[in-house]
């Protein structure tokens, strides 16, 4: 069965390691952070400013001038800084965030994605994505394998304008997870229950499938 | 005003000088830490035609959306300009220009321009539309893109604190871009919530010297929150 | 150490790693700021044929100089070199290299490579000696060079305080080159004068967040005086 | 009579405007600030991070973490504040120092200026000379008229490596005061007692002589 969208970020929180600064998309990775393994420890990164994201403040701890990228209402962790834009995008530019997780539109075999625009709706804007994909050298996309009508999101090529070029290397889907080197897909872990021919099935890009693929254990 | 004294008394002399066809450059994320009475003596002046680069155009009727109504705005910079109705039917109708950029290459774009910095490579948006047109080189076996400063007539930003000086800090993530902002207008006005007198605030914790700001202006804020988001106590 | 404790508790950890031929950045202006304890360590490890990049080569028998003693430096990347007899000896007879850079340029190449900037244009230089051989481009009818970011093996810093997690201030004029430094080492070691837990120092005014640092001790620092000028009280 | 050194530094103190923000270098150009006019407030940048940069400390008041770019113990003054070397740069070759005052070995009829090395002596860099001529857009030089071998150091051409090209349009010597513009030095006031004739005499590059040049008056 696909994952749900705990069980996604459930996996990828498998990916943190203690000690870990890591910036988390708008939607399903924000997730992620509910999801960090007993005992580790990891400072969220808010490319707006802050480097040690806390939870949403409680009725009596609320600070319009302490917000996250999402524009949400934040506190700040034990050890957290504040810092201005120039400031942060130097550290995500410069490699300094240990890990990405985001979403996307699209990812194709040789790590591009598009994840901030579909021509003809409104253009909202990339917003910090494309300093985000271009900065980290661990990269994260979290998405689901198709779109509403069943159209792969894994693709030859990406249709939709680009949010970085090449910079990408790990999916995890609803159905699997998947990596990106030698301009293929390689097939790593499957949803529980769910068929190596679906995945195979619902990936447009060329899939290289291992003798054995496990399913991700929950 | 004399010597060092930057402050201003009315919103008035706060913008003197802005004229039709300027670019002006905002601080402020979202609707955090903007220049909520700058941007309205703006509306109230009725100047036209400005070029505005700010990460975002603020929401309809708050903020720089304000300036929709009465189409001040001819251009729009920004990263992300989502959340606006009256943005999107200005934009669609070709009313509005809008060039997005990347928001650290914006952010960076603005310090850029304060520090004397004319362009600087980044990999961030190489092989995307946004490289289209632009100057690629190689480093180190990497592609990067060739982004030039940006610079404004103006620039208008909100800090918490400055000396009358101009010497500022700002709360938390409210300070965002208005620092590289403030850097990047050959006229910088700053308001804030409170102006005290030089040497109430530590050297080694100002923000922004007051080398860079023009003008400073003691304000009252609304700080509208643009996401309510709380949790349980 | 787990999590984001950064804190060592031997110098021999702080630098473990450190081999012949690598490049060391190194914060502090003149003797000011200098990470004194950590340069030591590196004169007692004897590690070779090291390029450092500092604004300066510190003063003999104190700073970057001790490092010259057993010649241990190959290059140096500054801006200025005076005061410095060993130096000067070492120089003439052909024993060091020396690249000379203008100190802006120094302190935004180091800035640059923290921040993922490959390069960036400078009018600084251009027309001189240091411009030569270097990509000259015009913007606004302005000619400017292009210059790299550097980056270092190690950088090694001074602050005044910093949290376990490595947050960390500096002092008066002893923050200077420090910050950029912590940026541009793929491993940053900060010493400090005083270390405090996480929570105790105001995330809006650390001026060094502890992403950027590895690791982490506390020294006693003599804090050599170069020029010791004094007025009647 | 040549000027001394306290009278080149009254002369140029005299182009000091209410609230300005100069950088003065080592030397001479450090005489400025005792002779700021009567009730008149400049603020004085050092480029190790200092802006607001005050007198010499009292004993009690020595902090070795509180210097100069000259590395001399200071104190700050009222309204100071303190940063990086990227800052203070940023700073001075963002256009934002309202006067720079510097010495000079040699400057020439291009405005090009030479102030850090000497071939053949130590090489001991250009500090951040070459960063504060490319920066300011007013520059005053602050230099002997000749050398102590009585060489011109206004030239029609520098000799000595370039600290910045095409850059200088004031300079006070101790003879003169001369602007620099359209490829020609331009005698504008002169030491009291001293002549045109011996001005243009110890001139190396095209020296315009107006009609009038009036003495500098002290």
């Amino acid at each position: 069965m696909a994952l749900s969208r705990d069980q996604m970020a459930i996996r990828v929180a498998r990916e943190l390691q203690d000690g870990y600064y890591v910036n988390l998309g708008i939607g399903i990775p924000t997730l992620v952070a509910n999801h960090v393994p007993e005992g580790m420890e990891v400072m969220l990164q808010s490319e707006n400013g802050l480097l040690g994201m806390g939870p949403f403040p409680t009725e009596d701890q609320i600070d319009p001038d302490l917000i996250n990228a999402g524009k949400q209402l934040v506190t700040t962790a034990k050890g957290a800084s504040i810092f201005s834009s120039a400031e942060s995008f130097a550290m995500i530019r410069g490699g300094h965030v240990d890990l990405t997780v985001l979403g996307a539109f699209e990812v194709d075999v040789n790590g591009s994605i598009a994840s901030w625009m579909i021509p003809g709706k409104l253009i909202k804007g990339m917003g910090g994505a494309m300093d985000l994909v271009a900065g980290a050298d661990n990269i994260i996309v979290l998405m689901t394998h198709a779109d509403k009508y069943g159209n792969s999101k894994l693709l030859p090529q990406c249709n939709l304008p680009l949010t970085g070029a090449g910079c990408i290397t790990q999916v995890l889907t609803d159905l699997a997870y998947v990596e990106i080197r030698d301009g293929k897909f390689h097939l790593v872990e499957r949803a529980p229950g769910v068929s190596v021919e679906e995945i195979v099935e619902k990936t447009a890009g060329e899939m290289v499938v291992p003798d054995h693929v496990p399913e991700i254990q929950f | 005003m004399a010597g060092f004294d930057k402050v201003v008394n009315t919103y008035e002399e706060a913008m003197a000088g802005l004229e039709d066809g300027m670019t002006v450059i905002a601080g402020g994320f979202g609707i955090c830490g903007i220049p909520e009475n700058l941007i309205n003596q703006i509306k109230k002046m009725g100047t036209k035609e400005l070029t505005i680069i700010s990460n975002n155009c603020g929401i309809d009727g708050f903020g720089l959306g304000v300036l929709l109504e009465d189409r001040q705005i001819k251009k729009m910079v920004s990263s992300y300009v989502g959340e606006n109705k009256l943005f999107e039917e200005q934009l669609l109708s070709g009313q509005l220009e809008v060039e997005l950029t990347p928001q650290g290459t914006l952010a960076e774009k603005m310090r850029a321009a304060g520090a004397g910095i004319p362009a600087f490579y980044t990999a961030t948006g190489y092989g995307t539309d946004i490289g289209e047109g632009k100057d690629v080189r190689e480093f180190n076996g990497r592609k990067y893109i060739l982004e030039e400063s940006i610079q404004g007539d103006f620039s208008i930003v909100k800090a918490w604190k400055a000396d009358r000086y101009g010497n500022a800090i700002y709360r938390n993530t409210a300070m965002n871009f208005n620092p590289m902002a403030a850097t990047a207008g050959k006229i910088c006005v700053m308001e804030v919530e409170e102006i005290v007198e030089p040497g109430e605030l530590d050297p080694m914790y100002v923000h922004t010297p007051g080398i860079y700001v023009d003008r400073l202006i003691q304000g009252t804020f609304e700080k509208r929150i643009e996401k309510r988001t709380v949790r349980e106590g």
